[in-house]
């Protein structure tokens, strides 16, 4: 057979140049017709996921992994390895070095700033760019993991018509025939359907289509998106206000129900600044305090210092009685009706709001109705918030519409047989949009139905043509930040499969012959940017990762009068329609998939196996109910339930959340997916199947049903208690003022001289790590990093169900309080480097040992696999190839590992080391140039990644350092330091700002 | 030298206590049943008990391909729990073949005449359990094939092994004692083969046992030689057996982690490898004197002074039990009180209470003297204690892992069934070996045998 | 009882215990050989190139400097292989039209790299980092020989642990001045005054440090 | 077996049904001035040896050789590896950590004394030796189940093959053999 030939010889050709010596240029390879063929005709696989039973292509890879191992010992010869030079050299590429580039990702529109860094050409680490405004060097889980979507070998490939291959100039062909129907009818057929759009270009050529073809209609839908904001903001000032906070100047915050230090537009910028007004240093007590308001436990929620969790029916209440008690514009009428706890919540917020006017911030979540956005935006504005803490200006997003209404009119337009011609462009409508709208009914009425993706997905489906979709990282676009701030996005590789961008797509339909995404993006800002010098201009933007200038200057918005009195109106007559409480029914609240986001992440294996921040599932969503629901229902964790809202059913696990109010329910859309890649299709239930227009966020009246099954869930921690264990230390600031000490009586830490044996000295560098447990979001942003940095595998929910996690650093979660009124605490777990670690002295081959600058070092190569280190380590931080975890068999994901990493193969244990390929890429530097390594030149992966900068890593010795005067604090302290490990990782007590009126309560 | 203990000094027979050989035997008549067991053809149904250990050998070797193709993630080990079924066998197996090395040389040394009946094949027994055992650390590894690490041998790398691991000691421990014990099994065996090379009719057999006698002739330079050997041999094995087990227990002694990291281990965990090898000694000599009709030479009286030890034994390893529960307490140790309680109460708790049962209430059965007489019932017993010796291994490898120092990383444990295959492979192993042994190796000590004898009491009759 | 042997089985069971005791110890010395000879570790074999590249020609021949070919040894874990463009700098007009160069224009006009077999090859988990060596005075000819005198290019050194150890153990030993890190003939009759004075000047890690395990493992 | 007869003598053995006469017939040769004496017995059987005039056992001797070199070598080895051939900073113990050493240092003891003692007690008592004159004596398999015998070597000065023949008789055996080579 001629293809297993074309596909040895790939094969071959591959695996000569694997390794760290791999080089060639992708551009080639991808180009490379055989290596095309491959990835399309073999299917690799991707996660482990471990089936009983061996069949014979299982046991050769099997046999072939385990020749391969034996290459590891030492007394076996090493294959003869190729070694494949570049035929000219681009000049800017020394190999072997990588090299960083700036650009950014969009989640749901919105830009974080990027570095990326580069080897040979091919990305493998995602970094923030330290000088964008959304940033300041941060990333969230999303960004980290865009690497292993690039590589996703499930992603789609090819361009289809009708699942028949095309060629583009086929494609652009058949486009320009239909263009050329429409054109008589000033394109009355034509229907544009995006995401939520912030791109200056692609807003550029969408407005030049519309001129072109005036009759054409531009639809914009976000699954997760934010119109109870935009239309709060057009309800209060009578237009569209792009709404900003600054943390950095806020005393008292009061969050109603927004998620808004992780899921929000700027939530990095905010979760930085917002950690920064409450580090308590060198004496220095001052904390800002957050009250938050919530349904479904938010990680936001975990750091408030006040947390009230209500169903979401009674956010807008709360906010009334916020309104009435701050006496804000006209607002009269009868008193609301609060429960004890909830009123004494709000007079106590609101006498802290008063007390610091023009210093306090109120913000409402995405999902509160735009009644109370506009009731916000009157109470900052009666507070003097606005213009100071609270920040508004022009919209940031090109054309910021009423995201329903717009598909909802789409639907109408297709369903009455008036769209000839749809281009869907990203999203996936089929799968996400609201389920009464009936839209692949209605689609499947369009004549002429195109699609641009990145997977082939449900959308696709019914899509006369896909497209694939290039990458973030393969694309030249723009986008906008929170702040307004312009990110010109490069490209770090050419598209591996060929993929196209919605700019290429758009200039299909514009241009004659198309042009390049780079040529599009050059045009537009030739043009918008007036620069004196382009070149300059482009190549200054391109290498700050920002288009200096472009952040939207603040402007006064003042709210219209009587909003206010309209929102209050509108609010009391939802409150009409408001069921009883006692029918036995719960209320229903969606939420955007904490690490899946809308299930546009489902395929990627970094993301599923990212443990949910508070449940710490992997792998699925479920019904969260809180425990005295639970206790009602007769409902335990992992009891499988029908879920019926309006007569629509789904059949989902339970879980119980602490901190879950009573008498509701979260369930979390973007699982379910019935057509994507291997990894994400067919696990979890579709709860966009309960999703109505009339109840995008929360549902009053679901039925919730044992079913009598059980379903077994994959979850990291199942033991959220510290059994009165002093693991995370917890004090408020007024004991922290009393005896700064604190915490450290709370546990007891043996003197260092306390030993047998005389200690060793560590006279160069000695690293540390310090983890600032106040600073702690639990967003997961580290976890994913370490992941990406350390080519840790992903393997599959069977093995994360019999507790076979890789995850080098996790983040324990533990709960104190009462089940409803739970205080959640993180704790970023990662080796601890004990200077007596117990590990390395049970190891019989010296596997683990210690280096001269105190890392316990891990060395794969001479594992034998006794598992004895792993037992003997009381953190259990250190994790077991099992099985063969790493995928060494699919070419693509090569690409993206960290060349400076061994991957591990099966039977050896790993761990943290403080990323040492880091300190020594660093050491190797400064030592080339003769100087001593500068405090903060080295961060860790997690270090780097972290938002609020809880993770500071240095040298201990050096007393200046960071690291050396946060080990200096009054409050620190080490994680068991009763058993005399001398652990280098050490942690700063958690510290809360309760109002005392409320604590006396 | 003036005295000579053990095999060389007869002595009297305690009037008081029943014989530990039934009266009217001779030194030819001891010979010629025993090695008749040897020379005479194979009875059929040690084919069919054979070939049905080897079947389980088979399973074995089937699980092992298994284990080195896929990794040793088919087993039930994960984190925190990172041993489970693979080192419990070890340890279970290790502790059975202490009663070997205990009975030959301790009991020796004591001059414990009732031994030389059942010292062969106890030592044998011996054998073939370290033999099972030594194969545990071997699957346990991620990477079996590069277990030779663990051997000290200039290797390229310029790396040893690590001596400050217990499982470096386990190493040298356990092959010294495979070793010593090989030794000293094959020397006891020197005159028995020299017998039987005398008695063979076969040509080949004539042969076989000739080469293994290497020209035993039993002069009384050999014999003066070969008493201050075994002697010797002895006196080294004492040691020996107690420094197996303890550094078994060090293993977790040396730990930190709670319901491990115990100073009462070394001594508990001998007398509870003493206390299983006795078990399983009765386990095995029950069934085989009846088969073979030799319940002249191993006698009611050697089941009870067995009982006696078990009894004893089971006594030390129930204080152990207690003491520990005792220190958690005392100590007033946060973790360790949980480790106690969890063991007790937590999801694990049926195993410990099985492990009680089994191993403290059960064989107080054997303060009766009539039941101590029951064969039937000492061989139940010895059944229950094997099951409660492997129970206390789990126990104490599972239930301190499960749940050690931060909750957050507690998980659960259970066997899969490539555990179980393997543990079931391994007791294939042990009974195959044994077949063999019982086969074509004396499995009683006819040298010894003659020594008890009324006609070997030299000095009586002198005076 | 007759004889069951013959007499000659004496000497032959003693002998052959002796012969045991000898073919065991003369086993694991033949593997421990093995595990050090050039079989395993293809030390001074030449392997088969797709073209037979002379650095004895280039380097004592014609005097190029490493650094001609090798770009990026003073700034990069990697040496670096030329481009297929480096070698035509001089070889379009130099044996242009010669048979055994074919490969290399081939290379160059259709696009596609030479495809070398790698010489020196470190197991994947063994990080060395050039740049650095360089930088503290390890000259090229201590790991890789007398390049200029080889015709065709061989492995000079094991490339073994135990091997990489001694210099890591004893810097003092192998130092050069880094004027002389490229030059393949330096010779100094002094090393032992030399080399602890340069271990101090270009700051060498001490042994503790450069054994750590983390030093070249990760 | 057929091979050529040998003129010259092992020696005579005298065959007895019981160790008393063993041990008595063994005395009488003694105080008859024999020297070169042997006793073949399915037993060890006490004083034979000294009645024979056997040099007491050097086994012990080789034991403690065995045990001296175990204990060198256990020790020397681990301090050599961890505190020599390559120190590293294990869990922060010294490169010397003593009494993590002692265990291995003991086993090994064990194992070389043990090694000696067997090798050493073969060695003594030159073994294997597979072929033996006195396997020629028919009767002589019976010395592995119940017979007793003396055997005195033709080495002995006072050996002679009529003589001692009829001082072997005189100890009221069952049987005297010539013994062959």
């Amino acid at each position: 057979m001629s293809h297993r030939n074309d596909l040895e010889s790939a094969r071959e050709r591959l695996s000569r140049s694997r390794g760290r010596e791999f080089w060639r240029s992708l551009e080639e390879l991808s180009g490379d017709p055989a290596f095309q063929d491959l990835l399309h005709r073999e299917f690799p696989r991707h996660a482990s996921e471990w089936e009983e039973g061996l069949d014979r292509r299982r046991f050769l890879q099997l046999a072939a992994a385990s020749l391969a191992l034996a290459g590891l010992s030492a007394c076996t010869r090493q294959p003869l390895e190729a070694i494949v030079p570049y035929v000219k050299l681009p000049e800017e590429i020394v190999p072997g070095r990588p090299r960083f580039f700036a650009t950014a990702a969009t989640l749901g529109g919105y830009a974080t700033g990027l570095l990326v860094e580069s080897h040979e050409g091919r990305p493998t680490k995602i970094e923030g760019n330290p000088d964008h405004p959304a940033s300041l060097g941060a990333t969230d889980v999303f960004a980290q993991a865009l690497v292993l979507g690039l590589y996703d070998p499930d992603r789609s490939q090819l361009l289809l018509e009708l699942g028949e291959i095309r060629t583009w100039n086929a494609f652009v062909q058949r486009l320009q025939a239909a263009l050329r129907a429409q054109q008589s009818q000033g394109g009355a057929g034509i229907r544009i359907l995006t995401g939520t759009v912030t791109s200056p270009t692609l807003g550029d050529q969408v407005r030049s289509l519309v001129t072109r073809f005036p009759k054409a209609r531009w639809h914009q839908y976000e699954a997760s998106g934010r119109d109870n904001v935009r239309l709060g903001a057009r309800l209060a000032f009578g237009e569209s206000i792009e709404t900003r906070y600054d943390f950095s100047r806020a005393d008292v915050v009061l969050s109603l129900d927004a998620d808004v230090l992780i899921a929000s537009p700027g939530s990095l910028r905010y979760a930085r600044d917002f950690a920064d007004r409450r580090r308590v240093r060198g004496g220095q007590a001052r904390m800002s305090r957050l009250y938050m308001i919530e349904t479904s436990p938010t990680a936001t929620g975990t750091l408030a210092d006040h947390r009230l969790a209500i169903r979401s029916v009674r956010v807008p209440r709360l906010a009334v009685a916020l309104v009435a008690e701050l006496g804000v514009g006209g607002t009269s009428g009868s008193p609301e009706r609060l429960a004890d706890d909830e009123a004494r919540f709000i007079s106590s917020a609101a006498a802290d709001l008063r007390g610091h006017a023009g210093r306090g911030i109120v913000v409402a979540g995405d999902q509160a109705p735009a009644a109370v956005h506009a009731l916000v935006h009157a109470i900052n504005d009666r507070l003097g918030n606005a213009g100071s803490t609270v920040l508004h200006s022009a919209p940031v997003e090109v054309e910021p519409v009423d995201q329903v209404a717009s598909i909802r009119e789409l639907v109408e337009d297709m369903r009455a047989g008036r769209v000839d011609l749809l281009a869907i462009i990203g999203g996936n409508p089929v799968f996400d949009a609201p389920a009464d709208l009936g839209f692949t009914e209605a689609l499947l009425k369009v004549p002429l139905r195109l699609r641009l993706g990145l997977e082939e997905d449900e959308t696709s489906e019914y899509c006369h043509w896909h497209i694939p979709e290039a990458h973030t990282l393969e694309t030249w676009t723009d986008a906008r930040a929170y702040d307004g701030t312009v990110t010109l996005m490069q490209p770090l590789i050419e598209p591996l499969y060929a993929g196209k961008s919605a700019h290429e797509l758009l200039s299909a339909f514009l241009d004659d012959p198309p042009r390049t995404g780079r040529e599009i993006l050059r045009d537009y800002w030739r043009t918008t940017a007036k620069a004196a010098d382009f070149e300059s201009f482009w190549r200054l933007s391109l290498h700050d990762g920002m288009v200096p200038g472009t952040a939207l200057p603040p402007k006064a918005a003042t709210p219209e009068p009587g909003a206010a009195a309209r929102a209050l109106a509108a609010i009391r007559q939802a409150g009409a329609t408001e069921r009883a409480d006692d029918d036995g029914l719960l209320e229903l609240n969606f939420r955007p998939d904490p690490t899946i986001h809308d299930g546009r992440f489902a395929n990627n294996g970094w993301l599923q196996e990212l443990p949910k921040p508070l449940s710490k599932m992997t792998w699925d969503n479920a019904a969260y109910i809180g425990p005295a629901a639970a206790g009602r229902l007769g409902i335990a964790s992992g009891d499988v339930v029908e879920i019926e809202v309006e007569g629509r059913k789904v059949i989902a696990p339970a879980w119980i959340l602490p901190g879950h109010p009573d008498g509701a329910a979260t369930v979390h859309f973007g699982y379910g997916r019935r057509k994507c890649g291997r990894v994400g299709a067919g696990i979890g239930f579709d709860a966009y199947a309960l999703r109505t227009t009339g109840a995008l966020w929360s549902h009053p009246g679901a039925a919730i049903r044992r079913t009598g099954g059980r379903q077994v869930l994959a979850c990291t921690q199942e033991h959220f208690s510290m059994e009165g264990r002093d693991l995370v230390r917890v004090g408020t600031l007024a004991a922290y003022k009393d005896d700064p000490e604190f915490a450290r009586k709370m546990g007891e830490a043996p003197p260092k001289d306390s030993t047998l044996y005389p200690g060793f000295k560590y006279e160069g560098h000695a690293w540390g790590v310090a983890i600032d447990l106040s600073a702690c979001t639990g967003c997961n942003a580290c976890v994913v990093a370490c992941v990406a940095e350390n080519n840790i595998p992903v393997v599959g929910k069977d093995q994360v169900r019999r507790g076979r996690e890789m995850h080098w650093l996790r983040i324990d979660r533990y709960y104190e309080g009462g089940p409803e009124a739970a205080d959640a605490h993180h704790q970023p777990v990662m080796c601890m480097q004990c200077e007596q670690a117990p590990c390395e002295v049970v190891c019989p081959v010296g596997a683990t040992s210690h280096s001269s600058e105190g890392l316990n070092d891990m060395v794969y190569n001479r594992c034998v696999g006794t598992r004895y280190c792993s037992n003997n380590c009381p953190y259990k931080v250190r994790r077991f190839n099992f099985l063969q975890y790493s995928d060494e068999t699919t070419p693509v994901l090569k690409l993206g590992r960290n060349p400076d990493v061994t991957v591990r193969s099966r039977g050896v244990m790993e761990k943290c080391t403080y990323c040492v390929q880091r300190i020594n890429g660093a050491r190797i530097t400064a030592e080339k140039e003769e100087r001593p390594i500068k405090d903060g030149e080295i961060q860790t992966a997690c270090q780097q990644a972290c938002p609020t900068q809880a993770i500071v890593f240095g040298d201990i010795n050096d007393k200046d350092s960071r690291v050396s005067r946060l080990k200096a604090e009054p409050l620190n302290y080490g994680l068991l330091e009763q058993l005399n490990t001398r652990p280098r990782t050490t942690y700063l007590a958690k510290l809360r700002n309760p109002n005392p009126d409320l604590e006396r309560g | 030298m003036e005295q000579t203990p053990g095999t060389g000094g007869p002595r009297a027979a305690d009037p008081g206590r029943p014989p530990l050989i039934a009266p009217g035997y001779t030194s030819a008549t001891v010979t010629d049943k025993i090695s008749a067991v040897v020379l005479r053809g194979t009875p059929r149904w040690w084919f069919a008990a054979f070939g049905a250990a080897f079947l389980l050998v088979m399973l074995l070797l089937g699980t092992l391909g298994h284990l080195f193709l896929k990794g040793v993630g088919i087993y039930g080990v994960n984190i925190p729990v990172g041993w489970g079924w693979d080192i419990t066998n070890f340890v279970w197996w290790i502790g059975i073949g202490h009663a070997g090395t205990l009975i030959s040389a301790i009991l020796l040394l004591l001059r414990q005449e009732w031994r030389n009946s059942i010292n062969r094949f106890a030592e044998a027994m011996t054998l073939f359990a370290v033999a099972c055992a030594s194969l545990y650390p071997v699957v346990h590894l991620g990477r079996p094939w590069v277990l030779y690490w663990l051997f000290p041998y200039p290797s390229t790398m310029g790396v040893w092994p690590q001596f400050r691991s217990p499982l470096v000691w386990d190493v040298f421990a356990v092959s010294t004692y495979a070793t010593i014990s090989l030794l000293f099994w094959f020397i006891g065996l020197i005159p028995d083969l020299a017998t039987l090379r005398d008695r063979a009719k076969s040509r080949f057999a004539q042969i076989v046992y000739g080469m293994l006698a290497m020209g035993w002739r039993g002069s009384a330079r050999h014999w003066h030689n070969y008493e201050s050997a075994y002697l010797m041999l002895a006196g080294l094995a004492t040691p020996l057996v107690v420094s197996v087990h303890s550094v078994v227990s060090f293993d977790f002694a040396v730990g930190i982690i709670p319901g491990w990291h115990s100073t009462i281990f070394p001594p508990y965990f001998v007398a509870g490898a003493i206390y299983s090898g006795f078990a399983m000694v009765l386990t095995l000599a029950i069934p085989l004197r009846a088969i073979f009709g030799l319940k002249d030479f191993i006698t009611d009286r050697h089941l009870q002074n067995m009982a006696k030890v078990m009894l004893a034994t089971g006594l030390i390893v129930a204080y152990g039990y207690l003491i520990e529960i005792f220190m958690a307490w005392y100590g007033d140790n946060r973790f360790d009180v949980y480790m106690s309680l969890n063991r007790m109460f937590g999801p694990y708790a049926f195993q410990f209470w099985s492990l009680i049962a089994c191993n403290v209430v059960a064989p107080q059965a054997l303060w009766i003297k009539r039941l101590r007489r029951s064969p039937v019932f000492l061989f139940v017993i010895a059944i229950i204690v094997n099951v409660g010796m492997w129970l206390e291994r789990y126990v104490i490898i599972v239930t301190s892992l499960h749940r050690d120092f931060l909750p957050s990383s507690w998980g659960m444990y259970s066997g899969t069934v490539w555990d179980y295959s393997t543990f079931v492979g391994s007791i294939g192993l042990f009974l195959a070996l044994m077949f063999l042994f019982i086969r074509f190796l004396p499995m009683i000590s006819i040298f010894e045998m003659r020594t008890i004898l009324p006609e070997a009491r030299v000095e009586e009759a002198r005076k | 009882m007759s004889q069951i042997f013959h007499r000659s089985t004496n000497t032959l069971s003693r002998v052959s215990i002796y012969a045991a005791v000898f073919v065991l110890a003369g086993l694991s010395w033949v593997l421990m050989a093995l595990d050090r000879s050039p079989y395993t570790t293809r030390q001074g074999i030449v392997l088969k190139q797709p073209v037979p590249f002379s650095h004895e020609h280039h380097v004592a021949g014609l005097g190029l400097d490493c650094r001609y070919c090798h770009t990026s040894v003073e700034t990069s874990r990697f040496a670096g292989i030329p481009p297929t463009a480096t070698c035509m700098n001089c070889h379009k007009l130099i044996w242009a039209d010669s048979d055994m160069l074919e490969p290399v224009r081939a290379s160059l006009r259709d696009d596609r790299p030479i495809v070398w077999t790698r010489v020196n090859d470190l197991p994947d988990f063994a990080y060395f980092d050039h740049s650095i060596h360089v930088a503290k005075g390890v000259g090229c000819v201590s790991c890789h020989g007398r390049v200029d005198e080889m015709p065709l290019m061989r492995q000079e050194a094991p490339l073994q642990m135990e091997w990489c150890l001694q210099c890591h153990r004893h810097p003092e030993t192998r130092v050069r001045p880094r004027a002389e890190v490229f030059n393949p003939k330096w010779e100094t009759p002094d090393q032992a005054s030399l080399g602890p004075r340069l271990v101090r000047e270009y700051g060498i890690r001490s042994a503790l440090d450069l054994t750590s395990c983390s030093t070249c493992h990760r | 077996m057929t091979r050529p007869r040998t003129v010259r003598l092992y020696g005579q053995m005298a065959e007895f049904a019981s160790p008393h006469d063993l041990l008595a017939a063994a005395g009488a040769a003694r105080s008859a001035g024999y020297r070169r004496l042997d006793a073949f017995t399915p037993f060890p059987i006490e004083r034979l040896s000294e009645t024979l005039g056997h040099r007491p056992s050097r086994v012990p001797m080789l034991v403690l050789i065995g045990g001296i070199i175990g204990a060198l070598a256990g020790y020397g080895l681990q301090y050599w590896v961890s505190a020599v051939a390559y120190p590293l900073n294990i869990g922060g113990r010294p490169y010397n950590s003593w009494p993590a050493f002692i265990p291995i240092t003991f086993e090994l003891t064990i194992l070389i004394a043990g090694i000696f003692t067997v090798f050493g007690m073969l060695v003594l008592n030159g073994l294997p030796t597979p072929y033996h004159p006195v396997f020629n004596v028919p009767h002589f398999a019976l010395a592995s189940r119940d017979r007793y015998f003396l055997c005195i070597e033709s080495k002995d000065p006072k050996f002679d093959p009529a003589s001692t023949r009829v001082f072997l008789e005189g100890l009221s055996p069952s049987g005297v053999f010539d013994v062959e080579y």
